[in-house]
């Protein structure tokens, strides 16, 4: 496969703090519908990649492309959201003083520029699929409610739900079972299988039952760069991450 | 009670009557000549004033030194009841402590309202330091005759050259030798030798004083008739060059006095924030009352200084930690009861301590009245500390950036080093997980404002020696304090420090060439400029934790 | 003889009623499991007791002490620990500084971090001198499981303390809290979705459903039947 | 309508940047229409002070002023401090046809039929100043040095105008100002200090403002520059500044005013005896603007009592002429400019913070509202007796710029 | 449908009778002054004709700091210099008007160029003699102003309290640059001793009553655009933006264009409050753009209720009716008043009386 049919594509990506390497030539790319599951140790740099992927941090050496032609690094937030790369955060952060509902409709796909905002109108499309998400992140009942009003759990579903509207190609999803029971974690394997196929979607869990219930590539990361890849089974006998990752 | 005092007191006042008598028996002519010029001065006018002290002088009596310096420093009294002229050893004391003009002995006290001030003006003073200086010349004190001998060189008649030569012939004092051959040296400069005038030139080329490049310069001009004052060119020669020197250290000098000057003015501006530092830095309390906190250390000092008028000079060091009392208790007071329901809605306290300042303003003006309050500067702290002709420090300025530094230590000390500091950092990143710590965070939080209003309380001291102590003093510093803390970054000391210094040394070093208002303008505008390239200010917080914002 | 009794609490976040009449017994030397669906009101029982968060009635009593009666922060030093949700980490002091903070209310006055912390966690040695905000999600679970650590506590009180752990650790989490509790008698309070480590490591278990207790017991009696009636969706 | 009482508006800042000054007048108002009360009042009536607090803000100055005429209807206003404040509130007496007396030196350039000033003009204070340093101290180097506003500008204005008239050179003169509340002085003192060390004989004339001259002062002391070697002469610095800061630094320097509290007449005597008591406090100062203040009342009552009435309108045509003693044994007289005459006093500080009156003009100086040293103002003319107007052209014989109807 | 997502807003009421309010000042207000004779007690004199429109003028630039601060987190601390721009604009036409009636009688150069000596108008002068030329200029000044400004400021992601700080710092260092007599701004005193504007003498009170009208219905045109901005889509990113500004940019939101076309608009506004309040007022001078000043304003704001746009402007309504009342009726104690309604109103009504009277509506 040329590069150019990737959806992502990360090459010898380095990210140092003060002398310290989170990210070390970290090599890895991701096919359009693909996948593909990220583990590994606390620290090996899988927050940060993702940070890199969002412009939220610049490495100090690498790149990093999107799509055809979409150099990451070279753009802002909002471009890089607007060619369709959206995101889950680790620690779940909705707008704590807009309603459910209202947090949603700004994730809405769509319009993102200062005068059409100014005039968007819900259609009843978007209404729809507005209640629809609701019903599938469990918060139709709370939907006039404020963010700060809900539970860490609730958070995460509704970030989960915002991720939803947006409707990118690539979804970054960090850690999106925690604080999740069994049962939520089920659905939420079934939510990230269904959107494979269609979008792109990277998940980064600690959670080996969640992982080995969607996982079709794994990639696992150790000190910032890969040190193993494959299916499940492969990478869970590997020695080395069963040292430093899984234990026995 | 006064009555009593009185009864005790007229034994003593008998024996000092009696004791005059009995001087007055043991007048030698020359006492009784002096004694009469000195009563002239009782009833004269100031131009009189002026004859009669030469005339003192010329009596030749050993007090004659003595008397007009007393006089030249408003110590000089005469009694109301007997007219008799005495010095005094502190002026506007009450009693006033009297000594006698001819012996130079103590001769009791008395009451202020009995004694009346032999006055002085201007002109006056100027012919008095003159003739003091003459006499200065012999003194024990090496500063005294440095004086001396400046003040003398200011007018060098033949009679002063005399004396300033005999001097030379015994003075031992390297510093004070120096001064005379330099006055000797101006004072040949008339004379008609020309290779003693170039000699001359030599030995001023040295010196760095204005009053000396001047007298050089005359030396390069032309007379009306179109001749040069100095025939000589090598002399001219020589004394171009020699203005060139003194005008090239001059500027060195002045350089580093505008330095100095910056330095100095940063130490204000950092002094002024240490405090917001705190209670707006570490704590995020938007204390628009900071400036009022000030303001109650300074009307501190003022307190002291009217409680202990005979210490002047310690009332300062009393001020210090009274001030910190006295603002600190304040700020305490006004987080338990006000800034404690407001953390986490930082924009609310805004809103309270713009009302706590309103109410502090009034507070002392309903106390001290709107009127300025004056607050001495002692002895110690006036003057300058002079390294040559062209470079002085003043000593107030000087003592503030020491002042400063200290204060600075002392906090940074406190955060970095004490249990209460981890307290105080952990408290303000998070309220809730430090009680669930065990942290007394009510106490904590107390102790923190308290702490950043006591700084704030000690920087009015200074400032009390600085400016006008009166209501609105909090408010002409508020703004420059918080930016001087947003420049450093928020809730960084060293940011502060460097931030407010260098704030400082910019003003000072562009004031010269565009004026105060413009210097000041163009640090605002290089603040803004500033923020643009760093937006979390010179000392950012740095780490994931701070961009989750 | 119960460490920690909890009767009756009610608690409202303004107009909205999170607790209902909620009783808790855990009592000296058991692992106590909290569990329930998502928004159910673990955390915030837990803060209750904490004393984070303010009830409306009821009563909390730890080794006989009346808790509501108590500043949250002299919760701390009767000897309870809290991990909570969300790690709350002092993001802006080190490590170090973070670990330090439990040393002021010691009663022994210890001036040193214990060291076993650092054998438990051996990634915080690494770290001492990194600010606490920069750590991963996962370093900074540790951390705070550290941090209550060293207040050396009679009861520890931990909010999810696996999420975000990476395997083997939350494995070794599960063997730590066994071992303290087994070497040293700590009682332990947890909050854990995670079935399998919660029947590893709780002897008993209690589950929250909107706010109401319905169901408790010993860890063996947590049947398929509970966790489907009560913390399936 | 038939009053019971006769109100008196008291226009003073008593918050704010400017109370410092202006409480002290608000104080002498009230203690002025307390006696006068006791003297039965004024046409048989009482007085009655409406005071209110125009906190040091200029836009508010105008809107108190106009609640005063508009609403409380007072017959006359006693107030303002600043010249703005001053320019603020002209418009609004003009438009109600009210009376303001303004007992502040100021920079003159304004004749208003509304207002009167009983403050200096430059020509009875600054002019006399240098001409006094020139002649009696031999000064030959100036340094203008005043705070950026118009009062300071103006009177370098004219006294740059002045001094190269009398030939002394552009080289000679400086002339610099620093914001308002200029707190640190170092560099501008050091600049003094060199500008007078050329060798000649060089005076500080300063029109710094408030509170910027308490620093400026202690740099002065702190560098080490007395009176004796470059003396300052202020013109707004008196008795009441004096007495909030260290006055020993200070000895010998200037002032220019037409009152010191130190002149000994009977009338000062009684004023001084009248304030301490109505103050209770008898180490309160007082000062120009007092004296000023106590003029304008003065003349207020007399001109009431001869026109018989309150009405502004009238009270306003009936003052020209009006003549009351002031306090230093002259008479101030209303001219027909509204400016009054006053007599000049040069005082040196002493140490307990009062004057040393060293200089005293001969007889009255009449205040002139339009300088004769400026080109703009030389062909003006103020004269609300024959001419009715305030700012007159008699060159192109055009009275403009009055609204008054 | 549209209204029923947002019921955190409180509906309309609260609009509805602000609104109602500014409409009856406006047919009140001229009548009361005009028809009512003025020896009635009902009469409204120029006086309170100028008082209201003074507060008027106030609630418009709370407004402008209420739509920024309370709807997207931006504290201005230096929103005064919007509004004293656009007061010298209007008060740069104000004096080109008295032509040759200053006391001068000079007919091109104002009175205080005249007597220091100016020759001729500076450049930026020119054009300030013709009204629209200088209506454009009190939106073109503070406008332009705020887009410099910010565009820089927010692309810099300049925020919080440093933002505070540096438009505190701009606000300085204009006041300090218009004290400058040099600038040719009047210095100090400013501008006053207007005389009339298109024509009509400022002293009349008809005049005064047509400017207060103006005022009410620039108002409410302003007050109706402000809402139709936070209610709208774009009003819910600025929510967002100051709730979590880098979750916004995330979603793809360009946070610093909303942010510079928000703080552009609401510098536009106070630029247009200040042109209304000038002639009203009589005179513009560098005091108005003291930082104190603009801190004032945002504790209107918060005393009205932050985030209500009529809150705002019911917040600047109530202060500075205090303060007028106060001074008057208690000079030397009004402070303490002010001080003291100023940390109750933190301490007891955190969300401003208009807060306090949802509430109390509510029950
Ligand atoms: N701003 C920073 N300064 C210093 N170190 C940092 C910074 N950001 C991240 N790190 C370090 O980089 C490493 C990688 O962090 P990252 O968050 O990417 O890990 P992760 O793989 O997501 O871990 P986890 O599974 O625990 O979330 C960690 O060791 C962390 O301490
Ligand atoms: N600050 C708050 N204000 C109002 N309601 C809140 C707040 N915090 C939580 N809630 C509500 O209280 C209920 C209980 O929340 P809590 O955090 O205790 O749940 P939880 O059981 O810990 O859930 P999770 O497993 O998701 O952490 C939830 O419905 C939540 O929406
Ligand atoms: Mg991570
Ligand atoms: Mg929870």
């Amino acid at each position: 496969m040329s590069a150019r049919d990737k959806k992502l594509e990360l090459e010898g990506l380095t990210v140092s703090f003060d002398g310290f390497k989170a990210l070390n030539n970290l090599t890895l790319s991701v096919d359009p519908g693909e996948l593909l599951c990220i583990i590994g140790p606390n620290g090996a740099g899988k927050t940060t990649m993702m940070d890199v992927v969002t412009g939220k941090t610049r490495p100090d050496s690498g790149t990093a492309r999107f799509g055809s032609g979409n150099n990451l690094l070279e753009m802002s937030e909002a471009e890089i959201v607007a060619a369709g790369v959206g995101r889950k955060f680790q620690k779940p952060t909705v707008f704590e003083r807009l309603t459910v509902f209202e947090n949603l409709e700004l994730a809405l796909a769509g319009t993102r520029s200062v005068l059409k905002t100014l005039r968007a109108r819900i259609s009843p499309e978007q209404d729809n699929r507005i209640n629809e998400v609701l019903g599938t992140i469990g918060l139709s009942g709370r939907r006039f409610e404020l963010g700060s009003t809900l539970a860490h759990g609730q958070k995460q579903w509704l970030e989960i739900g915002m991720l939803l509207m947006q409707d990118p190609e690539l979804l970054l999803v960090d850690e999106p079972v925690a604080g999740m029971t069994p049962q939520e974690i089920e659905r939420t394997s079934e939510l990230l299988l269904s959107l494979a196929g269609e979008h792109s979607v990277v998940v980064v869990e600690h959670d080996m039952n969640f992982v080995r219930s969607i996982a079709r590539r794994v990639i696992v990361l150790h000190e910032g760069r890969v040190i193993a890849e494959g299916d499940m089974d492969k990478v869970q006998g590997d020695p080395k991450v069963i040292e430093v990752y899984l234990g026995v | 009670m006064r009555r009593f005092s009185m009864g005790g007191q007229w034994p003593l006042v008998l024996l000092l009557a009696v004791a005059s008598v009995t001087r007055i028996y043991a007048q030698s002519p020359k006492d009784a000549a002096f004694l009469s010029v000195l009563g002239e001065l009782r009833e004269a006018s100031y131009s009189d004033k002026a004859s009669i002290a030469e005339r003192l002088s010329q009596t030749g009596h050993s007090s004659v030194r003595v008397v007009l310096t007393a006089l030249l420093e408003d110590r000089l009294y005469y009694r109301n009841s007997d007219q008799k002229v005495f010095v005094v050893k502190t002026a506007d004391a009450d009693p006033l402590a009297l000594i006698d003009p001819l012996s130079l002995k103590a001769a009791g006290s008395a009451p202020a309202d009995g004694m009346t001030k032999i006055g002085t003006n201007n002109s006056l003073r100027h012919t008095l330091k003159m003739t003091v200086a003459h006499f200065s010349l012999g003194s024990a004190d090496a500063a005294v005759r440095l004086d001396a001998v400046h003040e003398m060189s200011l007018s060098l008649d033949e009679e002063t050259v005399a004396l300033l030569r005999k001097r030379l012939a015994v003075e031992t004092n390297s510093g004070v030798r120096k001064e005379i051959s330099i006055a000797l040296a101006l004072s040949t400069l008339d004379g008609s030798d020309s290779r003693a005038r170039l000699q001359a030139v030599a030995t001023l080329s040295d010196s760095v004083s204005q009053d000396v490049r001047n007298r050089l310069a005359l030396l390069l001009d032309k007379s009306p008739d179109g001749t040069f004052v100095e025939s000589d060119a090598k002399v001219r020669q020589a004394a171009a060059a020699a203005v060139e020197s003194i005008d090239r250290w001059r500027t060195f000098y002045s350089d580093i006095q505008t330095l100095f000057f910056g330095l100095s003015l940063g130490s204000v501006l950092v002094l002024i924030a240490i405090g917001l530092a705190i209670t707006f830095g570490v704590m995020g309390v938007i204390n628009m009352a900071h400036g009022e906190l000030m303001m109650l250390g300074a009307y501190t000092t003022y307190v002291v200084q009217t409680a202990m008028p005979e210490h002047i000079g310690i009332s300062i060091l009393v001020a210090i930690p009274a001030a910190f009392a006295v603002s600190g208790l304040m700020g305490v007071l006004m987080e338990r009861t006000i800034i404690r329901y407001l953390y986490g809605r930082p924009l609310e306290t805004l809103l309270a301590t713009f009302g706590v300042s309103l109410l502090l303003q009034q507070l002392v003006r309903s106390i001290f009245t709107a009127l300025n309050r004056s607050v001495i500067t002692p002895d110690w702290m006036s003057g300058e500390l002079k390294l040559n002709d062209a470079l002085s420090i003043t000593y107030n300025r000087l003592y503030i950036v020491i002042f400063t530094l200290i204060v600075f230590s002392a906090i940074v000390a406190v955060f970095k080093r004490t249990r209460l500091g981890l307290d105080i950092r952990a408290v303000s990143q998070n309220r809730a997980m430090a009680k669930a710590m065990g942290i007394r965070t009510e106490w904590v939080d107390a102790m923190t404002f308290g702490l950043g209003a006591g700084i704030a309380g000690v920087a009015g001291v200074a400032l009390s020696q600085l400016t006008n102590v009166g209501p609105d003093l909090g408010q002409s510093y508020i703004i420059d304090s918080f930016m001087v803390v947003v420049f450093g970054g928020v809730g960084n000391l060293w940011g502060s420090l460097i931030g407010g210094m260098s704030m400082g040394v910019t003003n000072k070093l562009l004031e010269p060439w565009i004026g105060a208002v413009l210097a000041k303008i163009f640090v605002l505008v290089a603040l803004i400029l500033f923020i643009q390239v760093r937006p979390r200010g010179l000392f950012p917080p740095r780490g994931r934790a701070a961009e989750d914002k | 003889m119960s460490m920690l009794t909890v009767n009756a609490v009610n608690h409202f976040y303004g107009g909205s009623h999170t607790l209902w009449d909620v009783d808790l017994t855990v009592p000296a030397g058991s692992r106590m499991c909290l569990m329930g669906r998502n928004g159910m009101g673990k955390t915030t029982l837990l803060r209750c007791i904490m004393g984070l968060q303010p009830v409306r009635s009821g009563g909390i009593a730890f080794d006989g002490t009346d808790l509501v009666k108590c500043a949250a922060e002299q919760r701390a030093r009767l000897g309870i620990g809290y991990v909570p949700q969300g790690r709350e980490i002092f993001s802006q002091l080190t490590v170090e500084e973070n670990l330090r903070i439990g040393l002021g209310i010691r009663k022994n006055g210890a001036r040193n971090i214990p060291e076993r912390i650092f054998s438990l966690f051996p990634v915080l040695k690494k770290m001492l001198n990194r600010r606490g905000g920069d750590l991963s999600g996962g370093q900074q679970q540790q951390l705070a499981i550290g941090r209550a650590l060293v207040l050396e506590p009679t009861l520890l009180i931990l909010d999810e303390p696996t999420e975000g752990i990476q395997p083997n650790i939350v494995h070794e989490i599960g063997d730590i809290i066994l071992r303290l509790n087994k070497e040293e008698g700590l009682t332990v309070l947890l909050v854990e979705q995670k079935l399998p480590f919660a029947r590893r490591v709780a002897s008993e278990f209690c589950v929250l459903d909107k706010g109401r207790r319905v169901a408790a017991g010993p860890i063996g009696e947590l049947t398929d039947e509970v966790v489907r009636a009560h913390l399936s969706v | 309508a038939a009053q019971a009482t006769i109100k008196i508006g008291v226009l003073h800042s008593l918050s704010g940047t400017m109370a410092i000054s202006e409480t002290t007048l608000k104080d002498t108002v009230l203690m002025m229409i307390d006696a006068q009360n006791k003297k039965g009042g004024v046409l048989g009536k009482k007085l009655e002070a409406v005071v209110v607090d125009p906190a040091s803000n200029w836009p508010l100055f105008a809107e108190k002023a106009s609640q005063l005429l508009e609403k409380d209807k007072v017959s006359v206003v006693f107030g303002c401090w600043t010249s703005v404040s001053r320019k603020s509130v002209l418009p609004v007496f003009e438009k109600d046809n009210g009376l303001l007396f303004y007992p502040v030196q100021y920079e003159g350039e304004e004749s208003s039929k509304n207002v009167i000033y009983t403050g200096a003009a430059p020509n009875q204070q600054a002019i006399p100043a240098v001409d006094y340093l020139m002649k009696e101290v031999g000064v030959k180097r100036w340094v203008l040095e005043g705070t950026d506003y118009v009062y300071p500008r103006t009177t370098n204005k004219i006294l740059e105008a002045y001094l190269l008239a009398k030939g002394v050179k552009p080289a000679d003169i400086s002339i610099n100002y620093t914001p308002f509340g200029n707190s640190d002085w170092q560099t501008r003192v050091a600049a003094i200090k060199k500008f007078g060390s050329a060798g000649k004989k060089t005076a500080v004339v300063s029109t710094i403002n408030g509170d910027a001259n308490v620093p400026f002062y202690k740099e002065l002391g702190n560098q080490k520059i007395s009176a004796e070697d470059i003396p300052v002469v202020a013109f707004s610095v008196g008795e009441e500044e004096l007495s909030g800061l260290d006055a020993k630094p200070l000895v010998g320097q200037l002032a220019a005013w037409n009152y010191f509290e130190s002149i000994n007449t009977p009338a000062n005597k009684a004023f001084i005896d009248q304030w301490h008591t109505f103050i209770k406090n008898p180490k309160r100062t007082t000062n120009d603007p007092m004296e000023a203040t106590y003029i304008g009342f003065n003349l207020w009552v007399k001109a009431v009592t001869k026109a018989g009435t309150t009405d502004p309108a009238k009270v306003i045509d009936t003052l020209p002429g009006i003549e009351t003693p002031n306090l230093t044994g002259g008479t101030a007289k209303v001219l027909p400019n509204h400016h009054i005459t006053k007599p000049v006093y040069i005082g040196e500080v002493k140490a307990d913070g009062q004057f040393n009156v060293v200089w005293k003009s001969a007889g009255e100086v009449a205040g002139d509202a339009w300088s004769d040293y400026l080109p703009g103002s030389k062909n003006i003319e103020a004269d609300w007796v024959t001419l009715k107007c305030g700012n007159y052209n008699t060159v192109t014989k055009v009275c403009s710029g009055q609204n008054f109807k | 449908m549209e209204t029923l997502w947002s019921p955190t807003k409180t509906g309309d009421r609260g609009g509805k009778w602000f609104l109602s309010v500014l409409a009856l000042i406006a047919v009140a207000a001229p009548i009361l002054n005009q028809a009512v004779p003025a020896s009635s007690p009902a009469h409204l004199s120029a006086y309170g004709i100028t008082l209201i429109g003074k507060y008027l003028c106030y609630g418009m630039l709370a407004l402008a700091v209420d739509l920024i601060w309370g709807y997207c987190g931006i504290l201005s601390l230096g929103h005064t210099a919007f509004f004293s721009l656009g007061g010298y604009a209007i008060g740069m036409y104000l004096m080109r008007q008295i032509g040759t009636r200053g006391v001068y009688g000079d007919p091109v150069l104002p009175d205080f160029m005249v007597f220091l000596n100016w020759k001729s108008l500076p450049w930026f002068w020119n054009g300030f003699n013709h009204f629209p030329f200088a209506l454009l200029m009190m939106v073109v000044a503070p406008g332009l102003l705020a887009l410099v400004f910010g565009w820089f400021a927010f692309r810099s992601r300049v925020t919080g309290v440093y933002f505070s700080i540096i438009t505190q710092a701009l606000t300085y260092a204009l006041m300090l640059a218009f004290f400058r007599n040099d600038m040719g701004f009047g210095g100090n005193n400013g501008f006053t001793d207007f005389k009339d504007i298109l024509g009509f003498d400022l002293h009349s009170d008809l005049t005064r009553v047509v400017l207060l009208i103006t005022t009410v219905a620039t108002l409410a045109a302003t007050y109706l655009a402000c809402r139709t901005i936070v209610e709208s889509r774009a009003g819910r990113v600025l929510h967002a933006i100051r709730d979590a500004e880098s979750r916004t940019r995330f979603l793809g939101y360009p946070v610093e264009s909303f942010k510079v076309y928000v703080f552009v608009f609401s510098a536009v506004i106070a630029g247009i409050a200040g042109a209304l309040y000038v002639p009203q007022i009589g005179i513009i001078n560098p005091g108005e753009f003291a930082p104190i000043n603009s801190i004032e304003v945002v504790i209107w704001v918060a005393v009205g209720g932050r985030g209500t746009l009529y809150g705002a402007i019911a917040g600047a309504v109530v202060v500075n009716y205090a303060k007028t009342y106060l001074t008057g009726a208690f000079p030397e104690v009004w402070l303490y008043a002010v001080g003291a309604l100023f940390v109750l109103v933190t301490l007891f009504l955190p969300r401003g009386i208009i807060g306090l009277v949802q509430t109390r509506t509510k029950r």
